[in-house]
């Protein structure tokens, strides 16, 4: 278990987290999300023991590890700059904490050319990080960790340069290997679908400070924050006017959003929220096509399947939602 | 546009390369083919009296056995003393750092004959440290400070400066989320100095390895001075062949230096080239100093560190100390016993003295100027593109390195003893130019390694972004290239500027009636025997060591300001 | 307007003589200046500059570089008038140069020396008594040159100037008798503590540096003569102005100054007439000693390969 | 216009993209997509003038530029690892190129300014790259490269670091750029959907070789290859048990596929195909589920919309989809 208690975390005095405070359970896949710059990785790696809290206590297993040394802190780290040995070849890369822990020679060999093998590197095991691809590198750091067997295991957008089909992979390898070793991971993305797939649970953070804590699904069908409402998945603000034929139960004095695949398009059932809305842009995603509806009041965004028929621009179309797809975050914070 | 089309770049770049092309074949390799011809061709034909007559010369073999060995131990110790002061100095907590920092710099300000004459103060037979010595064990023998382990000790404590320079650069240049990664891994910073760093930093320890191995290899005033009579190194035999004009054999003993060198720069370059050592970090993590945790290794990093600070600091603390005492104390007395600041005022009231120091100042502002110019254009074109031109060009630049300066002295007098076509018809012998420009081949290759060294540590990433947005190859190299460099830039023009203040051995050969530099005015003022000379010449080694310490330190200084590392 | 500047390299430039000579130069009217170092660095830099002359004047070398810088026909031959009364072993022969002081090259002792016997000849090097209490000096130096030449021309054919095995062994067995004394080392610091008592060295230098450290020295009259330096004075030829050059010489050399400048230094002067002018003690010093023959027309062609033999096999 | 014409690249020997040929038109927004280490930074560098081409030529409006120095070439880059110049500050990056092309100075402060407030990174102006988040050091090297007004730009993965929002907005940002100053960009990216959504055609790469370049649709919804079909979007592979009982008609001696989202979960209209399949797992995108379901012969992926009522673990289901929704690449290889 790893419990933040009121850390604060400073850059030469400029609080970059402010009174941080989560709990993590034991073998949790904890995943910390939130804009660029809000100190995520700042969080990773003063768990990590590189960055100092300047208050508070860091317990882990209810003991507080803030003065331990990084390399007593039994956590493994995945950097967001991979942070690879440049002189190493990529097994020695890989092997290299086995080494200093003095496993067996044979036991290194055949950990590290297993790790290599399911991360899909084994056939550059005798490059230079210099000779290798962004996404190559990626999966040295990620292995380099993963080899460790460690109980705590950070990882800060581990998968950011890989292509989709890689990503699939190595986060099921990644699960798989939780499953089986029982480590705990904090985890960092910017991929909302990574995190919401992955994850146990989810933090959202805004500059520094949690906004929300939650399982997947309760972030995202029910965001305590506008910030988070907005931030997590996409997210349609409704106007008054626009609920003004059928929603007059629904109060807009606190913002309310519709989510835009709740949208649908078609005659709306009884009971469902309507408005009339054309059509003003198409824009294909693959499996989903997002169109943006031009509405009496403002633009809506609704996402469908991309299996059905494409709307012509211009169209006219009833768009419909039932009323418990309306969101309404507290503006509050925690 | 056709491909053949020149762009002014590439045509620059031509220019340069041709510049940089006379310079060599004028300045460098026809005055060496003219003492090879005249050594090995006396009369048209080949004659091989010299080599067999120095096989025969058992004086000559020990020289070699001596100078071989003293080279291959003063590395090792180098290397043991110079990494440590650089983990002191960047790595580690250690408190004081400030003052190490001042201690470990002395050996770039105070080396050959004043260090040596420094050292004999504090361990000669009439040293200090001996004379306390012989309090607590009167039986021992006073001149235990003789021989090869002098030598070496000496060597040891005087070549370190090259790590206080660059090697410690190169630290603060590490990725330390490398470190950070070795950490995660269960590896105390430590130990990831030694696994991860030293073998990030194996391009530039190589470098000053190198370094070490020529200085030693050409060491003249260490052994001369605390040799004895049993143990001689090659330089004096060198020296002392010239000095008997019989320069067929010097050149012979410098070839075979030279060819001991080339190897070990072979082999060097080789282990380079297998390269990967830059980070493909997206951005570097800048260092910070660890604190050792462990209190044994903590107190004992600490004692050693301040033990050093004792060896560097006691001869130059006894130097400037009898600097101020009177003549008769100065040649009787472990420590002085008055003191008095009449070697000064003599100094300062002569205005005679002043000269020296003014062509000095003057040739090596020259000579540096020059040599920078030629180093860092050579050291970009080497590391920017591979081939014969780049490899001849590294090669050539790097010949003074392993030619001792008295031969290439030799030959440039016996090139340019007349006029000549190389130099557009002058006679360069006797005029002023000589001098400043053996200089610039003096620098050069410390200047064109150490800028190597340093230009390997850039990400080319960053030399290719600066491409992309058509900055031209001269706008990078201000404003990319140049500030990153800025602190080797700073540190390699200090130092060339402070070797050459002071310079000797080629000096003597080259200055004319004009020109007189300062090294040649000191060894004839502690020559002749007027009075008070030894005091006087103690006065300038104090002069001297102050100017080129604050000229070092303020380099340091500056180039850490424009590279943005604070 | 001042006469144009004399350029002379000369080993007594850097010091007190110079600042005299140039001093008392400029009340002669002549304006000059020195390019002072060791005699053999100046040797070898006449020679380089051969072919573009800087120097006006040579003044101060010894016989052998001298006659060896005669045989590069570097001098433009000039006879002063002072030198009719010089003696035959202090001019050239051919007028290229002449000698104004003379130095004896000696061996003395100081009342350190231990035991019964004292040394009294150069050959007595190689005994064991003597065993680690003198020095040759670096072979560089001009003064252990002078020692090393004195002591090989008693074993060599005066024709040829070839030394014969004898005096090969006597050299080899006198050097392992010897130290050496580390360079920047004080040397008369340990003539005075007794540490090496007995001293080969130029007469003038003993003198000077017995009297100031207040060491009591005895010179040894050695068997077979005292080798004699004498400093010399040359033009060198292409020199820009002939003229003041010889006046330079005729003004250098005249009596009058050599026993100046003599006096002033305690140094003997080759001319007879300034050497009669000189403080008793000066003559003495000449006078108490026997000079050794030596040919320097060929002993000074042959000094570098004696000297070579020495380095690369004699020296221990 | 950008021609690459029998273009080789190789690595100390190794041909990294052999004998390339494409024709990338003036003003496209053309991506790269293909699998880490297929080659994709390389021809951008070969582009650039970073990695000479070993044969062939590589013709920019119709002259051959591949023996041109790289500062003559007017190509801009945003690189994979940004390259950002460690010694300046932000500002001093962003006005680099500007300033090497004597660009007057309070031009130089507008276009900065303009860039970086566009950029969202205007308030850390003043600092050093190793002061910013992983996020902003990105947008530093975006802003570097935009602020040249280049006629060519190429980005390798520019946005991997920023969240879905930012990233949203940058990619808004590079769009209204590009229509604004006509430049030709070619873009590098693993995130599929962003590949979709904003090129005008796609080329996909596997092992340095093209396998099928095209209009986003046209690749999505008619791969030419398998490998093109398993590599965009997902893909189930259909078994001739799967279609045994309604898809007599379908050939599969060449693989054949389905792509979840066409695949639908209910009662099949007359003519589509169908199958039965119980619920093996379900895993939450946010906007979409993604379900595992057991056929007869194998598993299958189905997306459905996340507003849609969730289906029980081990429910048994029809399974359905159009006849039209069957791909069926051609398995030559270009
Ligand atoms: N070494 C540093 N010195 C000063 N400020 C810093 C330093 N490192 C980060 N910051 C600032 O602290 C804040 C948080 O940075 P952090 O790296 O934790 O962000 P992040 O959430 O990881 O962002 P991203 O998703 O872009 O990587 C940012 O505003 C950043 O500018
Ligand atoms: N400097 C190099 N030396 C040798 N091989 C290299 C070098 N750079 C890249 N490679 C190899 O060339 C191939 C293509 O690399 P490239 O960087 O173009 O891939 P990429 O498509 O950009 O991959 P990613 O999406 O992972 O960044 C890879 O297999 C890589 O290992
Ligand atoms: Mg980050
Ligand atoms: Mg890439």
């Amino acid at each position: 278990m790893i419990r933040f208690e009121d850390v604060d975390i400073a850059y030469d005095g400029m609080l970059a987290v402010p009174g941080l405070n989560i709990t993590i359970e034991e073998g949790e896949f904890f995943t910390l999300l939130g804009p660029s710059g809000c100190g995520k990785t700042t969080i990773l790696r003063c768990l990590a023991g590189f960055v100092p809290n300047s208050a508070g206590r860091i317990m882990v297993r209810d003991r507080d590890i803030s003065r331990l040394e990084a390399e007593r802190r039994g956590v493994g780290i995945v950097f967001q700059n991979y942070a690879l040995f440049p002189h190493l070849t990529v097994s020695e890369n890989v092997a290299f904490g086995l080494r200093a822990s003095r496993t067996g020679n044979a036991e290194v060999r055949q950990r590290v050319g297993d790790i290599l093998e399911r991360t899909g590197i084994a056939e550059h095991a005798g490059k230079r990080p210099s000779e290798l691809s962004g996404g190559q590198q990626q999966r040295v750091a990620i292995a380099r960790s993963l080899v460790m067997g460690p109980s705590i295991l950070l990882m800060d957008e581990p998968l950011s340069n890989l292509d989709v089909k890689l990503r699939v992979a190595m986060r099921n390898e990644i699960k798989r290997l939780q499953r089986q070793l029982g480590f705990t991971t904090i985890y960092v993305t910017h991929d909302q679908e990574e995190a919401l797939s992955l994850s146990d649970r989810i933090a959202v953070l805004n500059r520094g400070r949690i906004e929300q804590v939650g399982a997947p699904e309760a972030i995202y069908d029910r965001p305590e924050t506008e910030f988070v409402c907005r931030f997590i998945g996409e997210a349609n603000r409704l106007t008054p006017t626009m609920l003004g034929s059928s929603g007059a139960a629904i109060n807009t004095d606190t913002p309310t959003f519709v989510r835009p695949e709740h949208v649908r398009i078609g005659v709306p059932p009884a009971g469902h929220l309507h408005l009339s809305a054309s059509v003003e842009d198409a824009v294909f995603l693959g499996p989903l096509v997002r169109y943006s509806m031009k509405a009496a009041d403002g633009l809506l965004d609704v996402i469908v399947s991309g299996a059905e028929a494409r709307l012509a621009i211009g169209s006219q179309h009833m768009l419909h939602f039932p009323a418990e797809a309306v969101l309404r975050p507290q503006r509050t914070v925690q | 546009m056709t491909r053949t089309a020149l762009s002014p770049n590439k045509l620059l770049q031509g220019v340069g390369l041709l510049i940089i092309a006379w310079l060599v074949i004028a300045f460098l390799y026809y005055p060496i083919a003219h003492v090879l011809i005249a050594a090995f061709f006396p009369e048209g034909q080949l004659s091989l009296g010299a080599a067999e007559r120095l096989a025969d010369s058992s004086r000559v073999t020990r020289s070699l056995w001596n100078t071989a060995l003293v080279a291959a131990v003063t590395v090792v110790t180098v290397n043991v003393v110079g990494i440590f002061q650089v983990a002191v100095l960047e790595f580690f907590k250690v408190r004081f750092a400030p003052l190490l920092l001042l201690a470990f710099s002395t050996p770039l300000v105070f080396s050959s004959v004043a260090a040596v004459s420094g050292y004999n103060f504090v361990y000669s037979s009439h040293g200090f440290l001996t004379k306390l010595l012989l309090m607590v064990f009167p039986e021992m023998d006073p001149n235990w400070f003789t021989g090869g382990m002098a030598v070496v000790f000496v060597h040891t404590f005087t070549m370190t400066g090259y790590h206080i320079l660059f090697v410690r650069i190169a630290l603060r240049r590490i990725d330390f989320s490398t470190v950070e990664a070795a950490q995660s891994l269960g590896v105390s910073p430590a130990r990831a100095f030694i696994s991860i760093v030293l073998p990030m930093l194996v391009p530039v320890l190589l470098a000053t390895s190198l370094l070490v191995l020529l200085g030693s290899l050409n060491s003249f005033a260490a052994p001369a001075m605390l040799g004895g009579r049993d143990f001689y190194m090659i330089s004096s035999m060198i020296q002392a062949l010239v000095g008997l004009g019989r320069t067929d054999m010097a050149a012979l003993l410098s070839l075979l230096l030279g060819a001991v060198s080339l190897v070990i720069f072979l082999w060097m370059k080789h282990v380079e080239s297998r390269g990967g050592t830059v980070s493909t970090a997206k951005t570097q993590a800048p260092l910070r100093k660890t604190a050792i945790r462990n209190r044994v290794t903590n107190a004992i990093v600490h004692a050693l560190a301040y033990i050093l600070v004792v060896i560097y600091a006691a001869p130059i603390l006894i130097t400037i100390a009898f600097s101020f005492a009177p003549v008769e104390s100065i040649i009787r007395d472990a420590f002085p016993s008055a003191f008095t600041l009449d070697h000064y005022i003599a100094v300062f009231s002569n205005a005679r003295a002043f000269g020296p120091l003014g062509n000095s100042l003057m040739l090596a502002t020259l000579a540096v100027a020059v040599a920078l110019a030629v180093s860092l254009f050579a050291a970009i074109r080497i590391r920017s593109t591979k081939g014969v031109v780049s490899d001849s060009l590294e090669f050539s630049l790097f010949i003074p390195w392993v030619l001792p300066g008295m031969m290439l002295a030799v030959g440039l007098i016996s090139a340019y003893s007349g006029p000549s076509l190389l130099t557009f018809g002058q006679t360069l012998v006797g005029g002023y130019w000589l001098l400043p420009i053996a200089y610039v081949f003096l620098v050069i290759p410390l200047m064109v390694r150490m800028l190597g060294a340093a230009l390997a540590g850039i990400d080319p990433n960053i030399n290719d972004a600066g491409r992309s947005l058509g900055a031209s190859a001269f706008y990078r190299f201000r404003r990319l290239t140049a500030p990153l460099l800025a602190p080797v830039i700073a540190l390699v023009t200090a130092m060339s500027f402070n070797d050459l203040l002071s310079e000797y051995t080629l000096s003597v050969f080259l200055y004319n009636i004009n020109n007189m530099p300062l090294g040649v005015a000191l060894q004839n003022a502690a020559r002749a025997d007027g009075q008070d000379q030894i005091a006087i010449s103690m006065v300038y080694v104090v002069l001297l060591l102050t100017f080129s310490l604050i000229v070092i330190l303020a380099a340091d200084r500056l180039g850490a300001d424009r590279s943005g590392q604070r | 307007a001042p006469a144009q500047t004399l350029t002379i390299y000369s080993p007594q430039g850097g010091d007190d003589r110079g600042a005299f000579i140039t001093e008392k130069a400029k009340e002669a009217g002549f304006d000059i200046q020195f390019l002072g170092g060791g005699g053999g660095e100046l040797f070898d830099r006449l020679i380089a500059e051969k072919a573009n002359p800087q120097a006006d004047i040579v003044l101060g070398l010894v016989q052998p570089s001298m006659y060896q810088l005669k045989a590069e026909s570097l001098f433009e031959p000039f006879v002063p008038a002072w030198a009719v009364d010089l003696g035959a072993d202090f001019k050239d022969a051919d007028g290229n140069f002449h000698m104004f002081w003379q130095t004896p090259i000696v061996m003395a002792y100081t009342d350190k020396v231990t035991g019964e016997a004292v040394p009294t000849s150069w050959l007595d090097l190689d005994k064991p008594e003597y065993k680690d209490l003198f020095t040759f000096g670096p072979i560089t130096s001009q003064t252990t040159r002078m020692i090393l030449a004195g002591i090989l021309w008693r074993f060599a054919d005066p024709a040829t100037g070839e030394v014969s095995e004898d005096g090969w062994n006597f050299l080899r067995a006198a050097y392992a008798s010897s130290r050496v004394l580390a360079e920047g080392a004080d040397y008369w610091q340990t003539v005075a503590s007794g540490d090496m008592p007995v001293v080969l060295s130029w007469y003038g230098g003993v003198a000077n540096n017995a009297a100031k450290n207040n060491i009591d020295v005895t010179f040894v009259d050695t068997e077979g003569g005292t080798p004699m330096v004498a400093e010399s004075l040359g033009i060198i030829k292409g020199t820009d102005d002939l003229e003041v050059a010889r006046k330079f010489v005729e003004w250098f050399g005249s009596p009058e100054f050599m026993a100046a400048y003599a006096t002033r230094f305690n140094q003997a002067p080759a001319h007879p007439e300034a050497l009669a002018n000189s403080p008793e003690a000066v003559r003495a010093g000449v006078e108490q000693f026997h000079v050794q023959p030596i040919d320097w027309n060929i002993a000074s062609g042959k000094l570098n390969e004696w000297l070579e033999t020495i380095q690369l096999d004699i020296m221990p």
